[in-house]
């Protein structure tokens, strides 16, 4: 089965699987849905799509129980239903695998594919040889032979932790499957799996919903979609009779732009060199990045990209190798701090625990990574903090209340931009970036190319890791490769062809 | 007072300010003291404030200095170290209040007008004594000494327990005082103590000497558990080391006649309201009664005074 | 995502998980073991007439069955991921209840299902607050512990109560073959916890809990009720514990047993050690449980004066789970 | 890929501003102040001649100073996300020490000192276990009390010290403007401590590390120098609570302000509650020591009995943290 394989016809029945009508909610103020208008129909894969902060995930919470909603009605089967809770949802049939929420890392991947309800037992006595052929049914259902099912699930790579997460919606013999962003940070060979199996329930008659900002995904996967905007319903229609650029401008409420900006040119001078580095898994790798340059790195998950760019920022020690910038060369392990006053600034992978403290305010959050900026002889300047925080609000449009507000109530993006807003007020030299666009909308994706593109005409050398090899090819100058930890390959971006690539990925080597 | 004059038929003497205060309100002693001290306080016409510390004495301290502040005639201490009150004792002083005591130390101090205690030195007599009594001697017998160091009254005993052990020419179990660090779990530490003192040296022990009934009690299972010979004694008289006095598991243990101390104090702090006279010293030790089979049955317990 | 034929690749790839050295890192992790096994060592090398005796193996199990049961429940509350600090309180305030229902000429039986019920309040209170009502376990804990002791002194007018039918004394101080009644008390408790912890669909549910409140909230478990569960237990456990105190003491004061509320945390703690996920677990709940008896009765046989002791009880406590945090040292 | 001039793009704002229902929330969110308000009104209107006297709101603040100063320690390290259970133990051992020295003839300013240094290091030892060992700070301040309690029992060899230099003594009991001088030092050091957590780049980095100890590492924070910092400050103001406490009482044992430690965590976490994002804070501290203070002042004037006073005591805690936490609930 390929990712571009021919949709096969559906001919979903008429009485919606899951319907929500005139649904309202509103945190603190804020109008997260605003009589919003939903429905799914057995039988289809229906994307549900909208910028961030449209309110998808709001709305899917509300639909599984997570939250009560403010006013609306859910029908399911076209009777009217109130979900007190995730267990009366999930009773109900209707499975949702939330956004940025996975597993449980202290128990085994067995029990976490069979969690709560779903556990085998009998008379409340676990069956522990009876979990564990379900569980491995699972995986095998997916595709995912080799997950131990005795290991903790911390210890899984972050592709795998995904991989349980999703086994355990299937694992619920769900009637109704919500997935909001499913593959966020997986890698084509997973989503590939993923497909299938998302497919095969379809024709089974499960009403699949399927939020995702990767819209080429949408259109290979999906019947129908749903557009969202500023928690509103804007429209509904077949996915054959719509066209990508069409879908964006609904989005966005506004014509798309290209999403990729024109390349700049680099200059001849150096801004960082790194030579014969290891760490961990990282082996013997060198490569120079010179200012205004955007160096893109590839590979698969596993292969080291994040680990390179952790050692880059301090924030993991190397064993061998040396990293130049300008004229110093980094001692083995610096730590975050020297390396941010070297001019090397990290964006992280992981948003939500490694880019943001959620309980704490957006001006609080850039504060911390400019301590050394906003204060005078160990004295904190009130006003300091708050002329870079408006500065970055407004260079990065971040769509918030105040400079006060929470950054756990912001929507995914505009947490990303919160976190580019306290790296970039370190004004760094080389800029790390680990995935910078996961998890963000469309429009917000542009303007993040818009704004590295920006970034390198004044000088920065970026380096910027992804999974999505439009991105890389689209967004990069010159693209090196990573294979286990070791470079299979160095190339332009400009005109650079996925196929070799992806073989470089695979571990083929450059001659 | 000013418009107070209308309904005071005759009587112009307003009744003496009294600041009583105890640390040991939530022991059984203590709170008996608490009731007596408010009764004789009605009988007598005191103006009476009573301040219970818990053994708290950041609390309890500021509260009495405060009451003290607000003028009084006289302090009354019941069963607080004068080792704890010192602050208490530089504002009575200050405020040239004399200050009488129940049990506040076992040495004269300036501190007080009068402080009466027991004979820590008889209490160590009338034990060692039946010690003695019951094994045939004490020289070349082995002997565990338990105290608590915190407790002034048990320390300077179990001081002179040990003294006396030694000067008999017995051997001190464990070469020194074993000390019970807290007083809530006294029991389950001393049974503990003894327990693992005979399981190294099984039928090792002749007696254990113990400051306090509490612990005794626990000293007592580790014996009778253990199938040895050793005898117990304790000190204070409760209701249990009676009964178990009396069920011939503890060897003895010895009465404070605390009723009687404090009626002596009582009776000082009466002689000074009503003429001013001082006592003519400042400490007593009274002498105590050593409770064993023989007198258990008439012996009114610590914990029932009230 | 615009490659076309990635039908080939799905192979091998991103599974990264290494089984290699499982028998070096068990050794370190085991640190706690090591630091008991080394404790039981060094102490038989100093009495090796004594320690190792029967008599004193039997006395070390005497004085460390109440922990045990207290610790186990310990146990319970932090699988969830919470602390309980009201087990002394409640285990004092059960026995003081006991106490003061026999001496008031309840039956034994009745008087101990009278204490075991009031163990259950207070920890179905516990739940309530803690789950229900979302306090921190922390303060919520500390708060009822003062209430509870103070309803013990109340129980017990701050006095000892003792005096109780010699069926009730029996229970703490009976034997069965030599062994002290409390040790098998002890041991049932701990195999009954450890069966529900590991094999009952509760007991998993509370794993789930203690490694993700949310995750397992929107994974449809019921983290209320198995919190509330949890806490419960714990405090019909404790209350077990309070009962046999009691009468392995042949008396109940407001403040009895005060201490097994710290060392059972510790017990945990170092418990906590021994697995990989790091989470509290009986079997190395019981391990602490050892280290504590065994350092306490070790000391006291060596004849160390009993500040000293409490210095070196703190030492050897950071000794032991610093020996098994090492092999969490990253940079 | 095209899409040619891109400089000028990054203009305009989106700043969606709504600060609506701010002082609603701020109601709710204030439970544990409305707990107060409701307490001192209560002690009002029950005694109107005694409660709000002059003399008696002196007393409430000179009971409550040293708890103030070991509650403001407590509060450093909480914002930290950590707990120090060894602050009461600390400053008795600071206490203890000064004490020693002072009866050991050393002059007085000298014996602060050394008491001081007494705090630090024990705060410093605190701050590498948890900060350099990773231990938790949990089980390695459990442990660290333990010992700490020791060493207090061999300095003060069990008993009380007192008889000390007239000098020492009027730290904690002299008066200036009628007001006791600890009232003076609490407000000093809570003023200190409030500017340090507020407006230094120390307290900065605190607040970061207690929001998330991972994104503050990766901004480039030195983690684990700060909370060494703030373990060590910590140690050092429990120190400053001790001794002033000694020279307070003129006395010096062991265990004395043993209660602190389980108040100064109350006091912080009825704080915390005032506060939006749910951190330790030094305002909000300070509210739950007054509660503390009021609480138990105002139960004594009533002449409660001291067993339910405890029991009133654990109630009140609990009902102004649900107070507080009932804006929480969710389904
Ligand atoms: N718990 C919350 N508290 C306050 N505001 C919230 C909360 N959750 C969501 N919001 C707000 O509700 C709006 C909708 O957010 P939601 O997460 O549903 O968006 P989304 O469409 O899923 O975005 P994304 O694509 O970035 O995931 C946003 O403005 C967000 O800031
Ligand atoms: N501390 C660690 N302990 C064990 N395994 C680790 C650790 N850190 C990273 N790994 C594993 O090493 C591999 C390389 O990690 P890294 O995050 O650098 O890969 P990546 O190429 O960025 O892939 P991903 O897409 O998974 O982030 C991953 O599979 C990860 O699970
Ligand atoms: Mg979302
Ligand atoms: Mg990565």
């Amino acid at each position: 089965m390929t990712l571009l394989e021919e949709r096969p016809e559906v001919r979903p029945v008429d009485v919606p699987a899951l319907a929500a009508h005139d649904i309202v909610k509103r945190f603190d103020g804020v109008h997260a849905l605003e009589r919003a208008q939903f429905s799914v129909l057995p039988g289809e894969i229906h994307a549900l799509l909208g910028e961030n902060g449209a309110g998808k995930s709001t709305l899917i919470k509300i639909l599984t129980g997570v939250y009560a909603p403010d006013g609306g009605t859910i029908y399911r089967n076209g009777e009217k239903v109130d979900f007190a809770n995730v267990r009366v949802a999930n009773a109900a049939g209707v499975v949702a695998l939330y956004q940025e929420l996975s597993i449980i890392p202290t128990i085994s991947v067995a029990e976490n594919i069979l969690l709560g309800e779903q556990t085998p037992s009998r008379g409340g006595i676990v069956q522990w040889g009876q979990m564990r052929k379900r569980a491995k049914a699972q995986l095998e259902s997916i595709n995912q032979r080799k997950i131990p099912l005795n290991a903790l699930a911390g210890d899984l790579s972050p592709v795998q932790q995904t991989m349980v997460a999703f086994a355990r919606a299937l694992a619920t013999d769900a009637k109704v499957l919500i997935l909001d962003e499913p593959t966020a940070s997986l890698t084509d060979t997973e989503i590939v799996e993923l497909f299938s199996v998302l497919r095969a329930l379809r024709d089974r008659g499960v009403a699949i919903v399927y939020v995702s900002h990767r819209l080429e995904e949408v259109f290979q996967l999906c019947d129908r979609l749903t557009i969202m905007r500023n928690g509103t319903h804007i429209v509904t229609k077949d996915v054959a009779d719509s066209h990508i650029d069409e879908v964006i401008s609904l989005m966005v409420g506004r014509n798309a732009n290209e999403l990729f900006p024109e390349r700049g040119t680099a200059t001849d001078e150096v801004a960082i060199e790194v030579r014969h580095l290891d760490g961990r898994r990282v082996k013997d790798v060198s490569f120079v990045a010179r200012k205004g340059e955007v160096l893109g790195i590839g590979g698969l998950a596993g292969s080291g990209r994040s680990e390179l760019l952790r050692i880059l920022s301090g924030a993991q020690k190397h064993v061998g190798g040396e990293i130049v910038v300008g004229d110093t060369v980094l001692p083995s392990s610096p730590g975050v701090g020297k390396a941010l006053e070297a001019g090397i600034a990290l964006v992280p992978e992981e948003r939500r625990s490694q880019g943001v403290i959620l309980a704490a305010s957006i001006q609080d959050n850039i504060a911390v990574a400019n301590i050394p900026t906003v204060s005078t002889a160990g004295i904190v300047s009130g006003a300091k903090i708050s002329t870079i925080t408006k500065r970055g609000i407004a260079d990065l449009k971040i769509k918030a209340r105040s400079p006060r507000q929470h950054v756990g109530e912001l929507s995914g993006g505009n947490q990303q931009k919160v976190v580019l807003a306290k790296m970039l007020a370190r004004k760094p030299k080389v800029l790390l970036m680990d995935e910078p666009t996961r998890g963000i909308d469309v429009g917000t994706k542009a303007e993040i190319y818009r704004l590295i593109r920006q970034l390198a005409a004044e000088g920065t050398a970026i380096i910027a890791v992804s999974s999505e090899l439009p991105e890389l090819i689209g967004m990069s100058d010159r693209i090196i490769i990573l294979h286990e930890g070791e470079i299979s390959g160095t190339v332009p971006a400009e005109g650079a062809d996925d196929e070799l690539l992806l073989s470089y990925c695979y571990g083929k080597h450059q001659s | 007072s000013s418009g107070g004059g209308d309904n005071g038929g005759g009587d112009d003497t307003t009744p003496p300010k009294v600041v009583a205060f105890t640390s040991g309100n939530q022991t059984p002693i203590g709170a008996w003291w608490v009731k007596d001290v408010e009764a004789t306080a009605k009988e007598l016409g005191w103006d009476l404030t009573m301040i219970q510390g818990d053994f708290d004495f950041q609390k309890m301290n500021p509260a009495v200095e405060s009451a003290i502040g607000q003028g009084a005639d006289v302090v009354f201490d019941g069963f607080t170290d004068i080792a704890s009150i010192a602050s208490i004792s530089t504002a009575a002083k200050d405020a040239g209040i004399p200050m009488f005591a129940v049990d506040s130390g076992t040495e004269p101090n300036d501190a007080f007008a009068l402080n009466i205690t027991t004979d820590q030195q008889g209490i160590v007599d009338q034990t060692m004594g039946a010690i003695s009594d019951a094994i045939g001697g004490l020289e070349g017998k082995t002997i565990m000494v338990i105290g608590h160091d915190p407790h002034a009254g048990i320390r300077m005993r179990s001081e002179l327990a040990a003294e006396a052990v030694e000067a008999a020419g017995a051997t001190l179990a464990g070469g020194e005082i074993q000390q019970v660090v807290s007083p809530a779990t006294g029991r389950t530490e001393a049974l503990a103590l003894v327990a693992d003192y005979l399981a190294a040296n099984p039928n090792g022990l002749d007696a254990v000497w113990v400051g306090w009934d509490d612990a005794a009690l626990g000293a007592v299972q580790a014996v009778s558990e253990a199938g040895a010979s050793a005898v117990v004694t304790g000190c204070d008289a409760t209701s249990e080391a009676l009964a178990a006095i009396e069920a011939g598991t503890m060897l003895a243990t010895v009465e404070q006649p605390w009723p009687l101390v404090n009626a002596s104090v009582v009776d000082a702090i009466t002689a000074y309201l009503e003429s001013g006279t001082m006592p003519s010293s400042n400490f007593e030790a009274v002498a105590t009664t050593l409770v064993t089979k023989a007198n258990a049955a008439e012996i009114t317990p610590s914990d029932k005074l009230g | 995502m615009t490659s076309t034929d990635n039908q080939k690749s799905p192979t091998t790839t991103s599974i990264v998980v290494g089984h290699a050295s499982n028998a070096g890192r068990w050794m370190l992790q085991g640190g706690t073991i090591v630091a008991l096994i080394v404790l039981v060592l060094f102490f038989f090398l100093m009495r090796p007439d004594v320690f190792l005796t029967f008599v004193n193996v039997k006395n070390i199990l005497y004085q460390v069955s109440i922990l045990a049961i207290i610790a186990g429940a310990q146990t319970v509350v932090m699988v969830v991921g919470d602390f309980d600090l009201s087990v002394g309180a409640t285990s004092a305030l059960a026995g003081a209840t006991a106490a003061a229902a026999m001496l008031g000429g309840w039956p034994v039986p009745a008087a101990i299902v009278l204490a075991l019920i009031v163990g259950l309040l207070i920890g179905l209170l516990n739940g309530v607050l803690v789950a229900y009502l979302n306090l921190s376990a922390f303060i919520a804990t500390l708060a009822m512990m003062t209430s509870v002791v103070g309803l013990a002194f109340l129980v017990t007018q701050g006095t000892t109560l003792f005096n109780f039918p010699p069926e009730f004394n029996e229970l703490g101080q009976g034997k069965l073959f030599e062994i002290p009644l409390p040790v098998y008390f002890a041991i049932i408790i701990s195999v009954i916890l450890w069966f529900v912890l590991r094999y009952t669909t509760l007991g998993r549910r509370w794993h789930a809990i203690g490694g993700s409140v949310e995750v397992s909230r929107l994974s449809g478990v019921n983290v209320r009720r198995a919190r509330l569960l949890a806490f419960t237990i714990a405090g019909f456990v404790s209350a077990i514990g309070g009962i046999l105190l009691a009468a392995r003491l042949g008396s109940a004061s407001a403040v009895q047993g005060e201490d097994n509320m710290m060392f059972s945390v510790a017990a945990v703690f170092l418990g906590m050690t021994i697995v990989r996920s790091g989470a509290a677990n009986l079997v190395g709940t019981m391990v602490g449980v050892a280290i504590i008896g065994v350092m306490s009765n070790g000391l006291n046989i060596l004849g160390v004066n009993a500040y000293v002791q409490q210095v070196v009880t703190g030492i050897i406590i950071i000794a032991a789970v610093t020996l098994s945090s090492l092999k969490h040292r990253e940079r």
